[in-house]
């Protein structure tokens, strides 16, 4: 049996490793989740299965004798202990793991928190370039996705099951088979994926099979950029941008503040920099739908996504890049003069960015432009691509197509991800799928793919598998399991092992063989280096050297010739990953679908975004159903109006309208891809015809005015310079009027507060799930989004100011905010919500009744109340996903962020027992937040962040006039418009 | 000492049965009663009745009503478990009105009424009053004046009570 | 030799209707004021029990519902947590309010044409009651804890109640309503059961009122403390009325939110309640005096006055709502303002809000007019949309107020389900129950009062004639 | 006989009256008494277990202490139960033939997990943590009673939140000194003043504090 020894980061003791049989323990833990049975039970559960009748028949009689017993007396439990300790078990204490998790092909470095064997919660890793402690969405959602207890399970071929042994022989046979012409009818469809052992395995499966084909495919690439490259260098580099030294900032349609890969590094950087004074950077972005990064800029264009390339132009041309001038818009005109001053302004201090989504040329360009600002070497960097091999490329799937129909392919692998559902217009890959003898689908969800291919073998999470992976700049970092995987699954590795005859040997033997191969150190010393690799997440001396590379501006400008400028004023198609489902992968998760989309705030949908002119002009309305067509494919899709959003155009995000996957996937929003050619982000020429019948959408924020009250508060930089240390704040802080003596807190030995700056937040929803995960928060579906109930304790609300055409953007996040007066408190008829002596506002969840009157009397509506069981029946798998430390609530129990309590009550017993004082506690957003705009702390530490930002010139609190006194502080957000375009 | 026996007579007129209940009084009957379907005004000066006690039991009920809720109160908000509650002040007074206020009110109510069934010795079904068939008539539309004599008195007293203008004279049958 | 004053000589058109038509005899008023329960059963009632029992059906459906599944089945939610349940809390309680002031205060203040009606608005004060007093428990989460922790017995966890809460007052103030209106209820049947119980001729009537009847025999020496108990219990039940809806509105006033925030609460809910009560009252007398032909004992003079109270209530309530936008306007909150002059009047239920000023403040001003004083049907016609009207506004201030309070962001409206719709005819339905048996098994008019009333008149009469 | 009713119905209706009195009443005072009597607690309940354990053994004439099988007591939030390996540990060598131990070894060979059932149960949304308390002076057997006498383990303290709360509020009177935690026997001094001392400067040493705050225990 192959060692799995997992390595914890943090250890309290040294000890000797272990072996551990995960299996065992899994079980063991499922029996002690399912044991719980209270009327709420931590953990697990609130309430058994068969709620409906058994709460009936208890309130039937229900009485104060019955609810007494029923207090105090739930039925024996059960206790099971291990049978073989594992080496680190501490019941109830919470061991970290160091591993990272691939996206596309690009890793990021994880924390993975372990409460009795099973991981609870997703953190960054600090040591980690691409994540630097923070996370994003999916990183944290990918836990979700683990305990899914519609994951696929098992080997099938041709609906029989196969044992992994049998597995391994058939694909013997079918390795000798294929050793007979060199695998000249052998190919495989790869998910991007830059692992060095999974292309060590690959470089052996050529060798072995040299007529074999290897694609490499993803919904959505990044060949642009490379392509561009190529052009600008006259080879594909990697271009890393870093944001720290970058004063005056363009995006040409990038929205670098979101997606994978390093919008974590990059929004930390971004946002250190936007507090007011010198250092603060100006962000300009141009680009058709409003992008988390446009809400974030301080000033943005917007036009169609064919226009930014003759943007880029104009500015290009400004700086003196390349010569013609294409037509402009006077404004727009007007705009890349001011653009081009400012970048020139800030020679060696500013940054072009061109987005995945435009042409080569613009890559291109926007290297000309960096090379002629001479940012390169300072706030850019090139290196050698990452990928490499690996990279996706979207002609590979047509061209695979080509030569299935050829009849060429005998075997087939497939580890991309769902290539039938998403593959280009009028290619239906499914159909050629059925015509492979040896279809060999490796997937960890039956999907749309699955169903049409021969053999369907379930890919293990990468929680479950080991592995390795390398970010952005090539930091490679190792993959370690957190658990023996819940279904019989295959890694990737194992599963490519298997064509080398070695798909037994199991998968941490390849990484660990590649790693001391690579390492060259003697495998007698190897041993102490893996380990501790393992425990840091990151293997040093791994990442890619910066190249100095000289643009070719000739080959820019021909290139630039060459590119079609958009024809006529028809309406122009945009597709876009979607914010919380990306291509479509996350579909099957419940917390990204109910995840707000950042500027529209839809939930479980994807829409048309167009602005209100575009629909005017076409007779539309704002949630009509209509048809989209592009020559004869169409597809009907409600139509939303985005506020921002670029005339003549529409934008459709990618990623919904599955019609499998599991049950939360399917029939959810409009399915882009058929009208999607392969890798194209812009269609002209599209025809919207209004249709019979609304939407109905499930909107989380449904006014995005502030009918002028004081909330979210910005200033612009100059403004804030006359603002002597915002004195114009001096009405909206300190202590209002009271007739309360006020409880002094000031004796205590903490007393917890927290600040969140909206000048650094970007609005990225982060710390939603992060908090979803953290504190057992329930997903509630579609219709009761609709009616209003999401449960979410932390909310981005998100306001326009400003022209609706083009408005400004403002992200606040809101919690709750723990006022010293909290109006909820005292409403209370059972004492359910009290404060703490820290000046906590406390939530008894087996103290409530639910008369929502805390919530009523609540000014921020941070409150959320059960209206039903949001769990009715929970599968064991999941019971295992609920943090051990938060109680699960029931229905009819009002709920709400308690500054991550557990977390402060955790620290202050460890610290207690050890006779120490409690040192430092993050909340759960607060450790997600990339922006660092959430701190949290100790407000009576006069050395505490918190402290300092609560006396922060920018502070001020949310309706301060009410006398709530909260103990959340805002800081106003600073604009930094560019005087000449104000 | 022979057994007590009452003797009722139905008077036309309020003026007659108080006359016949003057009359009695001063011929030394003092255990006089008079039922009517509603009340008689004047009735308690001719049956020189005391003061009722009703309204000193309600009075004393509301005070202990009023003192309890507030121990009540304070001791279970201020000292068994006191809880920063929205910083509010230890003692809130006035948030103890309402409670204090409905406890009082709800004491002498219920007091009110129990006191009654008290005075009344309520419930009492049976009353040999009952016995007499023409006494139903009390509570829809006769006056009554019923007399509580010697045994051996019977005969005379309902005389007496003939000549007084009753329309009516009846013999409570004793206590079976 | 004079000539005889004749017809010729037209009536006083000032002088007041009588309170009781004509000089019945006590025996007369007997078998008049307890025909309904001793003569035959109406098709009429039967058919309306029937119905009445079949919406009783929907609301224990509604109420089955709602407890094994969840508040979630209402449309109640973020930001809206309370809409139906409270509103209907609010109206019933407040309709209950009639009862007590008819009964109580208008004893305190001698009114003698409270007599007739007083049967009636007390049973309307429990029955109301009892239909309030469901929501505090039911609109809870966790009905069961509910019970549990607002009594907190057998107290093993050492955690009380929170006295600072307006709901707690709620708990005490509408028990304490509902045991002293139904104590003073049954002290008021106590002398009428006697003569049920002394009039009744079947065996199986005598022994059942006779023995709720206790034992009465009329005795003036019971007499002498009952009056004295009487009067007390209705003195107390006064500040006891405006006690329990000053309460009520303390769950609004309270609390911050604008619409809720509003010092005038207690005042004006009061007035309210007292208005929307003697709505119904009239919305239930007029049928049954009819329907029983009590038209000489409940005369168009009660009809009458009990208009001139709505219109003077009204008056009161339209106060309040001036009161409210004026103050909403002069202290210059813009949250205030926001909601009083954009969100009630052209709001998403704007509608709402204008049927609740014209029910409440237009219908009444018609009570000008002595015509439409003693026009019976525009009187019941204008007492049901009174009733509507202060339906809409407790609508107004729970719902409007909670839909767009101080950050848009939280904004959201609110859509009743079929559940709530269930409950809210089901107590329509049930209320109607109860008073329907109440009207064939209990007496609906106080009889014994009605006999003094009648002495004292006939009374006043003879002396009258000696002076002339 | 025109009476509708006896005289003995006077009777009664007085006695259904105080009957219903008394049914009232002492209903509410059964309800108040029966939440405190040890059935109700579910005190000195014997709970069989898959295994004759016998802890007066282990402890007393073994003497050993708790911490060796339970060693999570200070340092984790639950005290632990041994697993199947460490029992064997012993009965490796010791007892091992015996048949009343048959049960661990099939556990041990098997890996099916002894399913034990619990004898101290909090609700689940109650977080009580061993470490803190033991760190802080509070000995095994102020919650857990004299297991060493116990042939079966017993609870012997209600657990419910009064009983929680009377320490928590006033932790003094039952430190300890942190070598005497496992001591089932140690007594504070007899002489009160003394007691007093000694529990003075425990709070002081070990900085106990008296928590009250909700989500000291609900979270």
């Amino acid at each position: 049996m192959p060692s799995m020894k997992s390595l914890p980061v943090i250890q309290d003791e040294p000890r000797a490793p272990g072996h551990r049989s995960l299996w065992q323990s899994v079980e063991e833990l499922e029996a002690r989740a399912a044991v719980s049975r209270g009327e709420f039970a931590a953990g697990a559960a609130e309430v058994p299965p068969e709620l409906s009748r058994r709460s009936f028949m208890q309130i039937l009689g229900a009485s104060a004798a019955l609810g007494g017993l029923a207090a105090c007396q739930p039925p024996r439990e059960k206790i099971v202990p291990f049978v073989h300790e594992p080496p680190e078990d501490r019941p109830g204490k919470r061991f970290h793991y160091a591993t990272a998790l691939s996206f596309d092909g690009y890793a990021t470095g994880l924390l993975v928190g372990a409460a009795d064997g099973r991981p609870v919660k997703v953190e960054g890793n600090p040591a980690h370039p691409a994540s630097l402690g923070a996370s994003s969405t999916w990183e944290q959602g990918a836990l979700l996705d683990l305990y899914d207890p519609e994951r696929a399970r098992g080997i099938w071929r041709k609906g029989q099951p196969l044992s992994w042994r049998g597995f391994l022989a058939e694909i013997q046979q079918l390795a000798k088979v294929h050793d007979a012409d060199g695998g000249a009818r052998l190919a495989f469809l790869l998910a991007p994926d830059a692992s060095p052992t999974q292309a060590d395995l690959l470089r052996r499966i050529q060798a072995r099979f040299p007529k074999a084909r290897f694609h490499a495919w993803a919904p959505i690439t990044e060949e642009n950029a490379a392509e561009g490259a190529r052009i600008a260098f006259g080879r594909p580099l990697d271009a890393r941008p870093s944001l720290d030294a970058a004063r005056a900032i363009l995006s040409l349609d990038a929205d670098f503040l979101s997606g994978h890969g390093e919008s974590l590094r990059l929004t930390r950087e971004f946002a250190r920099h936007r507090e007011p004074g010198a250092g603060m950077n100006r962000l300009y972005v141009a680009e058709p739908a409003m992008s988390l990064t446009g809400a974030n800029a301080d000033h943005r264009f917007r036009m169609r996504g064919t226009e930014v390339a003759s943007f880029a132009r104009a500015v290009a041309v400004k700086l003196g890049v390349v010569p013609i001038a294409p037509a402009l818009s006077p404004e727009l005109a007007l705009a890349a003069k001011a653009v081009a001053a400012d970048l020139s302004a800030n020679r060696g201090r500013s940054l072009v960015l061109a987005g995945a989504r435009q042409p080569p040329a613009v890559h291109a360009l926007a290297h000309a432009m960096n090379a002629a600002l001479g940012n390169v070497g300072v706030t850019v960097t090139y290196s050698r691509p990452v990928l490499g091999e690996a990279a996706p490329s979207a002609a590979s799937l047509p061209a695979l197509a080509k030569e299935i129909q050829a009849g060429k392919v005998d075997t087939l692998v497939i580890t991309a991800w769902n290539p039938a559902h998403a593959a280009p217009a009028g290619l239906d890959f499914g159909a050629l799928l059925a015509k492979v003898p040896n279809a060999v689908y490796h997937s960890i969800r039956e999907d749309e793919t699955s169903r049409r291919c021969s053999w369907r073998v379930a890919a293990s999470h990468p929680f479950e598998s080991w592995g390795d992976g390398r970010s952005r700049g090539g930091v490679a970092s190792l993959v370690q399991p957190l658990i023996a995987p819940l279904y019989e699954s295959v890694s990737t590795i194992d599963l490519l092992a298997s064509f080398l005859g070695q798909g037994d040997r199991g998968a941490m033997q390849h990484v660990k063989a590649y790693w001391m191969a690579r390492s060259a150190i003697d495998p007698a010393f190897f041993e102490p280096q893996w380990e501790r690799w393992l425990r840091q997440g990151v293997v040093p001396g791994t990442a890619e050297a910066s190249e100095t590379a000289l643009v070719d501006v000739a080959a820019v400008a021909s290139s630039l010739g060459r590119l079609s400028l958009p024809k006529g004023d028809g309406v122009e198609l945009a597709f876009a990953p979607s914010y919380g489902l990306f291509d479509g992968r996350f579909g099957t998760n419940a917390w990204l679908q109910e995840l707000p989309d950042p500027i529209t705030k839809v939930s479980w949908d994807n829409a048309a975004y167009l602005s209100e002119a575009t629909a005017k002009r076409l007779g539309v309305a704002d949630g009509q159903v209509a048809t989209l067509a592009l020559g004869n494919r169409s597809v009907q899709a409600p139509l939303k109006v985005m506020p921002g959003h670029a005339d003549d155009a529409v934008t459709l995000a990618l990623g919904y309208g599955r019609s499998d996957g599991s049950a939360v996937s399917k029939g959810v929003g409009v399915d882009a891809y058929p009208l999607r050619d392969a890798g194209a982000w812009f269609a002209p020429g599209l025809s919207v015809k209004a249709g019979k019948g609304k939407h109905k959408f499930a909107i989380a924020q449904g006014h995005f005015g502030m009918e002028g009250r004081p909330l979210a508060l910005d200033f612009t930089s100059e403004k804030w310079g006359h603002a002597e240390g915002g004195g114009e704040l001096e009405h909206l802080r300190g202590m209002p009027a009271t007739l309360q003596v006020p409880v002094d807190y000031s004796k205590q030995e903490y007393s917890w507060g927290m600040s969140v700056d909206l000048s650094r937040c970007t609005g990225c929803n982060g710390c939603v799930i992060a908090c979803q995960e953290e504190n057992n928060i329930a997903t509630v579906g579609k219709e009761q989004v609709a009616k209003g109930r999401i449960m979410h304790w932390i909310r981005t609300d998100r306001y326009f100011s400003g022209p609706a055409a083009d408005p400004e953007t403002i992200t606040q996040p809101v919690m709750c905010q723990q006022c010293e007066t909290a109006p909820c408190e005292y409403v209370c008829p059972v004492n359910a919500t009290v404060h703490s002596e820290e000046g906590l506002n406390e939530m008894v969840y087996n103290r409530c009744v639910g008369t929502r009157y805390c919530s009523n009397n609540c000014p921020y509506k941070v409150r959320r109340f059960n209206f039903l069981n949001w769990r009715p029946e929970v599968p064991n798998v999941q019971t295992l996903l609920f943090n051990p430390d938060v109680t699960v609530r029931s229905r009819g129990v009002m709920e709400k962020c308690t500054y991550c309590v557990q977390r402060i009550e955790g620290a202050r017993i460890d610290a207690r027992a050890g006779g120490k004082k409690i040192g430092f506690v993050q909340t759960a957003c607060q450790q997600a937040c990339p922006a660092e705009a959430i701190v949290f702390g100790n407000l009576n530490d006069p050395q505490s962040r918190v402290r300092k930002l609560h006396d922060d010139a920018r502070r001020y609190d949310l309706l301060h006039e009410l006398g709530t006194r909260p103990r959340t502080a805002y800081l106003v957000k600073i604009r930094n418009p560019n005087p000449e375009l104000a | 000492m022979s057994a007590t026996r009452v003797i009722l007579g139905q008077y036309p007129t309020v003026d007659s049965l108080y006359g016949a209940a003057r009359a009695m009084q001063a011929a030394g009957h003092s255990a006089l009663d008079f039922h009517s379907p509603y009340p008689l005004p004047g009735s308690d000066e001719v049956l020189r009745l005391k003061r009722s006690p009703v309204p000193f039991i309600a009075g004393a009920a509301a005070f202990v009503g009023v003192v309890s809720a507030v121990l009540m109160q304070w001791w279970m908000n201020d000292i068994d478990y006191p809880l920063n509650v929205a910083n509010r002040s230890v003692v809130p007074t006035p948030t103890w009105m309402p409670v204090t206020f409905e406890l009082g009110v709800l004491l002498a109510g219920t007091s009110i009424f129990f006191g009654l069934m008290a005075l009344f010795r309520f419930p009492k079904p049976y009353d040999p009053l009952f016995e007499v068939e023409a006494f139903r008539s009390a509570t829809i539309d006769a006056l009554w004046l019923s007399v509580s004599v010697k045994a051996d008195q019977v005969p005379s007293v309902s005389d007496e009570l003939r000549k007084l203008g009753a329309a009516q004279v009846e013999l409570v049958p004793e206590e079976a | 030799m004079t000539p005889p004053a004749t017809a010729a000589v037209p009536a006083d058109p000032l002088a007041p209707m009588p309170l009781i038509a004509g000089h019945p005899s006590d025996a007369q008023l007997n078998t008049e004021l307890l025909a309904p329960i001793f003569g035959p059963t109406p098709q009429a009632w039967k058919m309306m029990v029937g119905m009445a029992a079949m919406g009783t059906g929907l609301l224990f459906l509604g109420l089955t519902v709602t407890i094994a599944r969840g508040i979630g089945m209402w449309g109640n939610n973020q930001p809206v947590g309370w809409a139906y349940d409270i509103i209907n809390f609010v109206w019933w309680i407040g309709i209950g309010h009639a009862g007590t002031l008819i009964s109580a205060i208008l004893l305190l203040f001698q009114q003698k044409w409270r007599t007739s009606i007083n049967r009636f608005a007390e049973a309307m004060t429990i029955f109301a009651v009892m239909q309030a007093a469901m929501f505090p428990l039911v609109h809870t989460g966790r009905p069961w804890f509910a019970i549990y922790w607002l009594f907190p017995y057998p107290s093993t966890m050492g955690v009380w109640p929170n006295f600072k809460s307006p709901l707690i007052w709620d708990v005490f103030a509408v028990s304490t309503y509902f045991t002293i209106s139904l104590l003073f209820w049954y002290l008021g049947l106590i002398p009428d059961l006697a003569t049920l119980r002394d009039t009744a001729k079947k065996k199986s009537q005598r022994i059942a009122y006779g023995i709720f009847a206790l034992g009465w025999k009329g005795s003036s020496r019971h007499w002498q403390h009952y009056r004295i108990g009487y009067l007390i219990l209705a003195g107390i039940s006064t500040p006891l009325v405006l006690s329990v809806h000053s309460i009520v509105s303390f769950d609004f006033a309270v609390s911050l939110l604008p619409g809720w925030h509003t010092t005038i609460f207690p005042p004006y809910f009061v007035a309210g309640a007292v208005f929307g009560g003697f709505a119904m009252v009239l919305t239930l007398v007029i049928p049954a005096r009819k329907a029983f032909r009590f038209e000489n004992v409940i005369t168009n003079r009660h009809l009458e006055n009990m208009a001139k109270v709505m219109l003077v209530t009204s008056m009161i309530v339209g106060y309040g709502y001036l009161m409210e936008n004026f103050i909403a306007w002069y202290c210059g909150n813009p949250y205030e303002a926001y909601l009083f002059f954009k969100t009630r009047p052209f709001g998403h239920y704007a509608a709402i809000y204008w049927i609740m000023l014209a029910c409440n403040v237009l219908v009444p001003q018609t009570f000008w007019w002595k015509k439409a004083r003693t026009n019976v049907a525009w009187l019941w016609v204008a007492s049901i949309l009174v009733g509507l009207g202060m339906w809409a506004e407790r609508f107004v201030i729970i719902v409007i107020s909670l839909s767009r309070d101080f950050l848009p962001s939280s904004w959201g409206n609110y859509a009743p389900t079929w559940v709530d719709w269930c409950i809210f005819v089901g107590t329509l339905s049930f209320f109607s129950l109860l008073f329907l048996l109440f009207l064939r098994f209990v007496p609906s008019v106080a009889v014994a009062e009605v006999k003094e009333l009648n002495h004292e008149m006939q009374h006043e009469k003879a002396h009258a004639g000696e002076h002339a | 006989m025109s009476a509708i009713f006896k005289p003995s119905a006077n009777f009664f209706a007085r006695f259904s009256l105080v009957l219903v009195a008394t049914v009232l009443g002492g209903g509410l005072l059964g309800l108040w008494g029966y939440f405190r009597t040890p059935y109700a607690q579910g005190l000195q309940e014997e709970i069989a277990q898959p295994i004759l354990f016998d802890h007066r053994h282990h402890v007393v004439d073994d003497l050993i202490d708790c911490r060796y099988c339970h060693f999570n007591a200070e340092r984790g939030a639950s005290a632990g139960i041994p697993s199947t390996e460490m029992c064997l540990n012993c009965h490796a060598q010791i007892w091992n033939k015996s048949p009343k131990l048959e049960p661990v070894r099939r556990s041990y060979f098997t890996g099916a997990p002894i399913e034990w059932n619990r004898v101290h149960q909090l609700p689940d949304f109650t977080y009580f943590n061993h470490s803190i308390h033991v760190s802080k002076g509070i000995g095994c057997v102020s919650c857990h009673g004299r297991i060493d006498q116990m042939p079966a383990v017993t609870k012997v303290a209600s657990l419910q939140m009064s009983w929680c709360l009377e320490c928590h509020r006033n932790p003094a009177p039952n430190l300890r000194p942190r070598d005497q935690i496992t001591s089932m026997t140690w007594q504070p001094p007899d002489d009160p003043a003394a007691a007093k001392t000694l529990a003075a400067d425990l709070m002081k040493t070990y900085d106990v504090h008296s928590r009250v705050s909700c989500t000291t225990c609900h979270r």
